[in-house]
């Protein structure tokens, strides 16, 4: 066992760390807010250069063979910087999916399109009553030939307004919440019967609602009617992922209300001298550590071979993540009083970003339940 | 003691039942049901029906427009217009500053003032925070001197809600820099079209344009826009500040908003099941409806025991401002949970928070992570909870 | 509306406050305790000739005719005295039971005992996995000429070692969970076939296991299988009283807290100075006071009408009772810290009958479902 | 960075298990598993078992018997032995005075006493708080007086746990009255049999007698029985309370007490229905677990960053002291859940808790509210939770 990071990694981390610091300060992001779809292709480029959009893929193909911890501590930056590229969506999801389920052939083509930062995907998953449950799809793909056929609704896509290439879960066979017969569709979002609405979302990203009218995917990755796996897979590894960026948020938010409450002053001294503040903040910082801690609990949980302890040590940590996140959030916009209520300020928009985390890929009570399904943690 | 309410109690409820949901307008109080934001037309639009019935002021002087009614007759008047969906009067008008020229001001100023501030004619804003002055606002630092017979301020204020609707401003102003903290600040109106008031408008994090930052430079008002005397201003600002105590843990207005929740529950669902059914949200939903109901014990209890305090604010007031807050921000909480991923999609606006025109999600979606972002703030203004406490704990406990 | 006390009301308050003024300070209360069955005859006697234990029956039953308003200023000076007579199972339940279920013959005769001090009663309902279902009942009661026969076993039966009378709840038709079948059999402690096995509990009182071996019955009160609807009525009232009870045990500790910050030294000063302890005492205050609105709201929900309204209010009630008794149960131990762990000090006295309530008719999880499945509250 | 344990690490988990699980007396594990108090005899018993396998004292020095384990090896000797339910050795022993003879005191000192302490042939009890001097207890007022070659002890101690069993005392006492708070302390033996020492015990709400008060009257101990130099006492207070910093969070007991829950739990019935069934019940009991897997690997964070820090406490094992004593309330208030009615029966007893030996209703019910009650001590001993958050607030977050 061992916490400290190796070589590489402190050199990833730092690097990293110096190109949020350098580029996304709170006004430059705010500039990017404003690029279309919210996020700036400049920025993504330096990504690529600096290997991160090939971070988790074999060298083969063109990534870096990182593995969860590396993705660690990228999440972990991009939650310190609020960062907006849709480094989630495409990397993770986009590229996991592929890793996971893409023939070789196809691995060997996408993969390094992802890495060198010429496309950019989303997973389109969410249906409009499915809330967290990956195996409750209505959308269809029915076979034409060679050609697969897409009919359906997706919502609340994340970074669908701009991605090149959707990935859809799509129903081959079996009924609504049928495990079986479900495939995972590659679709050009500039296909023909495919209707992209995108809009900014609460925390400054995009999302899109997406309707497929006899779309034609252009290919499938795997068994076009035993895609669940792979999904769930790379769900697991996507939760694993956001707990690391939520750590990078609540880590902003102690540590500025801390800064905060050393300068602000009220009644004559400074608000930091106020025993009541001092616990309270100390209760902030009890709830990162722990978030910190299964944080990491789920970095290595995302490579666990068995499925169902994958699973549940990962619902584990987000349910701690989330509870942590509510707190710390909540906290850090009743001490900070009213500046942190506005938009000029930023410790208002990681609560934001961190409540939208909270509900993305499943909220405390869903994971929860999962957790308590599964049996005991030891 | 007999907490059943006599039949004449009973029928003033029907009365007020009767008014706000059958003769006020219906589009209004849909809006606030629904949680969307009212334009300024609306707002004044619901107050002037309120006043034509003479319920915009129940609480003033009887001779400028009050109701004698009994503490349970103001619960009820409240209770079952937050319930309805009516919006209150607007509270810088009625519950502000029209209770301090009520009592403070001279005649002219009474006069000149308060016909026209019941009725909206004049829209009132707030002008008491400042960057510096906060939870400690005896703090201030904008100053009005003495040239003549004028005033002239400079300083900042802000945290003014709605000021761009305003056409008036009560500011509180040092006017004797060498007085203790509290005893040289003095309360002023000023017309905001006063040259040298500039207004910035600041964004919230919902999204909205509620609250603005006011700077004057060189504002020059006659002597007799100062209320009462000079340097007594911030004996008036605690009599402001206590106003409004019972109305302030917004019972009704959670009720109304616990109802709404429980219906959209009832329609929303998961996979085949309906939100409702979750056993984990309906526990929430309970304990956040039996803490309300507690609250609203209290709240008659508090109500009952005013009568007996010849006006004085009861600290137990207090205890309706922490519980009243954070039942109102859970309420937020579980509207979140009924909507799930549609909690997303954000769409600024002008006069309110991130209404959703598109209509993503089911339709009362747009309104539920705003409403949570925006109600953070009901812990920190009108006195911060950990203010509450400290009330609490010098008035009650005797610390 | 109106939440000032009746002269009557104020007076017997008034005498019941000083009853336990003089008469129940700690040590007096540490003496009777070791006496048999852990209370004092002779405190009884003044409570009967207070008229505190006929308050609730009818004057022509010697009783005062008091209503739920009086049982809830008794209940919380008793509270506040941690008074161990067994006014709870005697007056609320026994005398409660034969009000509701009994013939006019048998409250005729059977209340005036209790009012005189003469009788004291247990309510044998609790079996060994039943909880809190009143329904649930395999203790069986079989008619033998114009007899009744009882056999089973009932579960800590409150001050069921020093009971005279035991009213116990046993099935003469129906199966193990069926609402009908179930009557409402009087006892006598010492008939043959009842084997009585008392103890102390660990709130001060006593309680006791029973098991009837083909014990007779004296008496059934009313229908002897529709017992339960006047059950569910008096458990109710019970659970009412018991409210009233934990405001006077959340007004002491709350009291004793503040009280005792104020005189503690710690790092040279009164710890009531320190503010994080100024703010957890608040928090106890509100917690206090929620509880006292919802006690008196469970009063007046003890006298609705409609069985599933008052069944819902009073569980409502129950809920907020047992959330801010455990909070300032608990805080008052840390707030006091040290002593309060100690059998000599009031306060941990308090705290352990506070956690005894809690569970007493149900516990917090219980009354909980109940609320959340009858609907909403408002 | 690597969560994955290395061969030889996981080696030695495996021969932690295998001893405490086979090798140790059985019916001292059940006792404890099952939450019942242990004989001194039994304590004994334990801790010998522990010695002769040279694993009663890890972290004294090796001369005087320690090890050289890793973090890692010292975390799975403690999570081992407390989730078999092997009693950790004697604290007062081998955490607390042993380490400061062996640190601090005359060579002499050391091989009169450490042997016999290891091998828990000398009890040793503390004698650190007072009545007035709890959190704070710098402000101790019990002195020692030097009279030729003695000292001479007079006051009073108080919260002694065990005193009843114990042979020697270790005394933290004023030896200069004109110092400063902590500078004028010394820390000295004492013979529990030295005439004008008296013990009282304190029965505790759980109604056990684990705890004493200590009176010294005139209680004459030869000079050599003081450790280290006169009037640093403090410093060797503070050495003493830093150690056993890691095992404070208990979080194998309390990883064993929650697998005997869930054990429990799926027994016992309400109704036809098992406690383990109840969504309630699961959803608690998962919080708590999910609560102490983030403690677990907080631990080891912590465990692994101590190898840096030279023996200095890390500040962020407060976090573990506030997080572990509240998870391990939380536990005994699940056994009560689990428990229902039978939580009420008391019984007395000399050596704990009130032990239901007549056992009413399940036969594990009668510790359930003796533990809980109990149990509220953990946040208020060894520096109660609020002084932890004042111990993070300075040391961590710079306040």
């Amino acid at each position: 066992m061992d916490f400290d990071l190796s070589d590489d990694q402190r050199l990833l981390k730092d690097s990293v760390d110096r190109l949020i610091a350098d580029r996304y300060a709170f006004d430059s992001r705010k500039k990017i807010m404003a690029e279309p779809g919210g996020w700036s292709r400049d920025m993504w480029a330096q990504f690529a250069e600096l290997g991160l959009l090939g971070l988790p893929f074999p060298e083969a193909q063109g990534g870096f063979g990182g593995g969860p911890v590396e993705t660690m501590l990228v999440m972990e930056a991009i939650g310190r910087g609020l960062v907006l590229e849709p480094f989630l969506p495409t990397v993770i999801l986009g590229g996991g999916l592929i890793q996971a389920a893409g023939s070789p052939e196809q691995q060997k083509t996408l993969l390094p399109q992802i890495a060198q930062g010429k496309k950019t995907y989303a997973f389109a998953q969410v249906e409009r009553s499915s809330r967290y449950n990956l195996a409750d799809v209505q959308t269809t793909a029915k076979q034409d030939g060679s050609a697969w056929i897409i009919n359906g609704e997706k919502s609340v896509v994340m970074a669908g307004d701009t991605a090149d290439t959707l990935i859809v879960t799509a129903r081959t066979a079996g009924g609504r919440f049928d495990r079986g017969g479900i495939g995972l569709f590659l679709v050009n979002a500039k296909a023909q019967g495919v209707t992209i609405q995108g809009y900014p979302t609460q925390d400054g990203t995009h999302a899109a609602e997406i309707r497929f009218d006899n779309a034609r995917a252009e290919a499938v990755l795997g068994d076009p009617a035993g895609g669940l796996a792979a999904a769930e897979l790379v769900m697991d590894q996507a939760m694993a992922a956001i707990c690391a960026e939520a750590v990078g948020l609540m880590h902003e938010m102690h540590v500025s209300t801390v800064d905060y409450m050393k300068t602000r002053k009220q009644f004559g001294r400074a608000i930091s001298e106020f025993q009541v503040l001092q616990h309270r903040s100390v209760d902030m910082f009890v709830a990162l550590e722990q978030a910190r801690s299964m944080s990491i609990f789920a970095t290595f949980a995302a490579s666990e071979t068995d499925p169902a302890t994958r699973s549940r040590n990962i619902s584990a940590a987000k349910v701690q993540i989330n509870n942590s996140g509510k707190h710390i959030g909540q906290e850090c916009v009743q001490l900070h009083g009213g500046i942190a209520m506005t938009m000029e300020y930023k410790a208002g928009h990681y609560f934001k970003r961190m409540t939208m985390l909270e509900q993305l890929f499943g909220d405390t009570n869903t994971h929860q339940a999962k957790v308590a399904k599964a049996g005991s943690l030891f | 003691m007999d907490l059943s309410f006599t039949p004449e109690e009973l029928a003033f409820r029907d009365e007020c039942r009767k008014f706000f949901r059958e003769e006020f307008p219906e589009a209004i109080r849909r809006k606030v049901l629904d949680g969307q934001h009212l334009s300024k037309d609306e707002i004044v639009t619901a107050h002037r029906v309120l006043n034509a019935k003479g319920w915009a002021t129940p609480h003033w002087p009887v001779e400028w427009g009050g109701k004698t009614w009994s503490a349970v007759q103001y619960y009820f008047y409240q209770d079952e217009m937050q319930q309805a969906g009516v919006p209150s009067p607007l509270a810088f008008n009625t519950s502000m500053v029209g209770p301090v020229i009520a009592q403070f001001a001279s005649e002219d100023i009474k006069k000149r003032f308060l016909p026209a501030t019941a009725n909206l004619d004049i829209w009132w804003c707030q002008g008491f925070s400042e960057p510096g002055a906060g939870s400690d606002l005896a703090s201030l630092r904008t100053k009005a001197e003495k040239r003549g017979n004028t005033w002239v301020i400079n300083g900042q204020k802000t945290w003014t809600t709605l000021a761009q609707h305003a056409d008036w401003i009560f500011v509180l102003c040092r006017t004797d820099a060498t007085a203790k903290k509290q005893e040289g600040i003095s309360f002023i109106l000023a017309d905001m079209k006063t040259p040298g008031i500039t207004r910035r408008p600041i964004q919230t994090i919902d999204g909205g344009h509620e609250v603005n930052e006011i700077f004057f430079d060189e504002v020059v008002v006659p002597e007799e826009n100062l209320v009462g005397e000079v340097n007594k201003g911030w004996d008036y600002a605690k009599f402001l500040l206590g106003n409004e105590r019972t109305g302030i843990a917004r019972v009704g207005f959670s009720k109304a908003r616990l109802k709404k929740i429980r219906e959209l529950a009832a329609l929303e669902r998961v996979g085949e099941q309906r939100v409702i059914d979750d056993p984990k949200f309906i526990e929430k939903l309970t304990s956040t409806e039996i803490r309300l109901k507690a609250l609203e014990m209290t709240q008659l209890r508090v109500v009952a025991n005013d009568r007996g305090r010849g006006g004085r604010p009861d600290p137990a007031s207090s205890i309706l401002k922490l519980e009243g807050s954070v039942i109102q921000q859970l309420t937020t909480e579980l509207l979140m949970d009924v909507v799930g991923p549609y909690v997303m999609p954000f769409a600024e606006s002008d006069e309110g928070s991130g209404r959703n025109e598109m209509g993503w999600g089911p339709e009362y979606a747009a309104q539920s992570a705003p409403a949570y972002f925006n109600n953070r703030k009901v812990s920190i203004y009108g006195g911060s909870n950990e203010i509450q406490r400290n009330i609490i704990a010098k008035a009650i406990l005797g610390f």
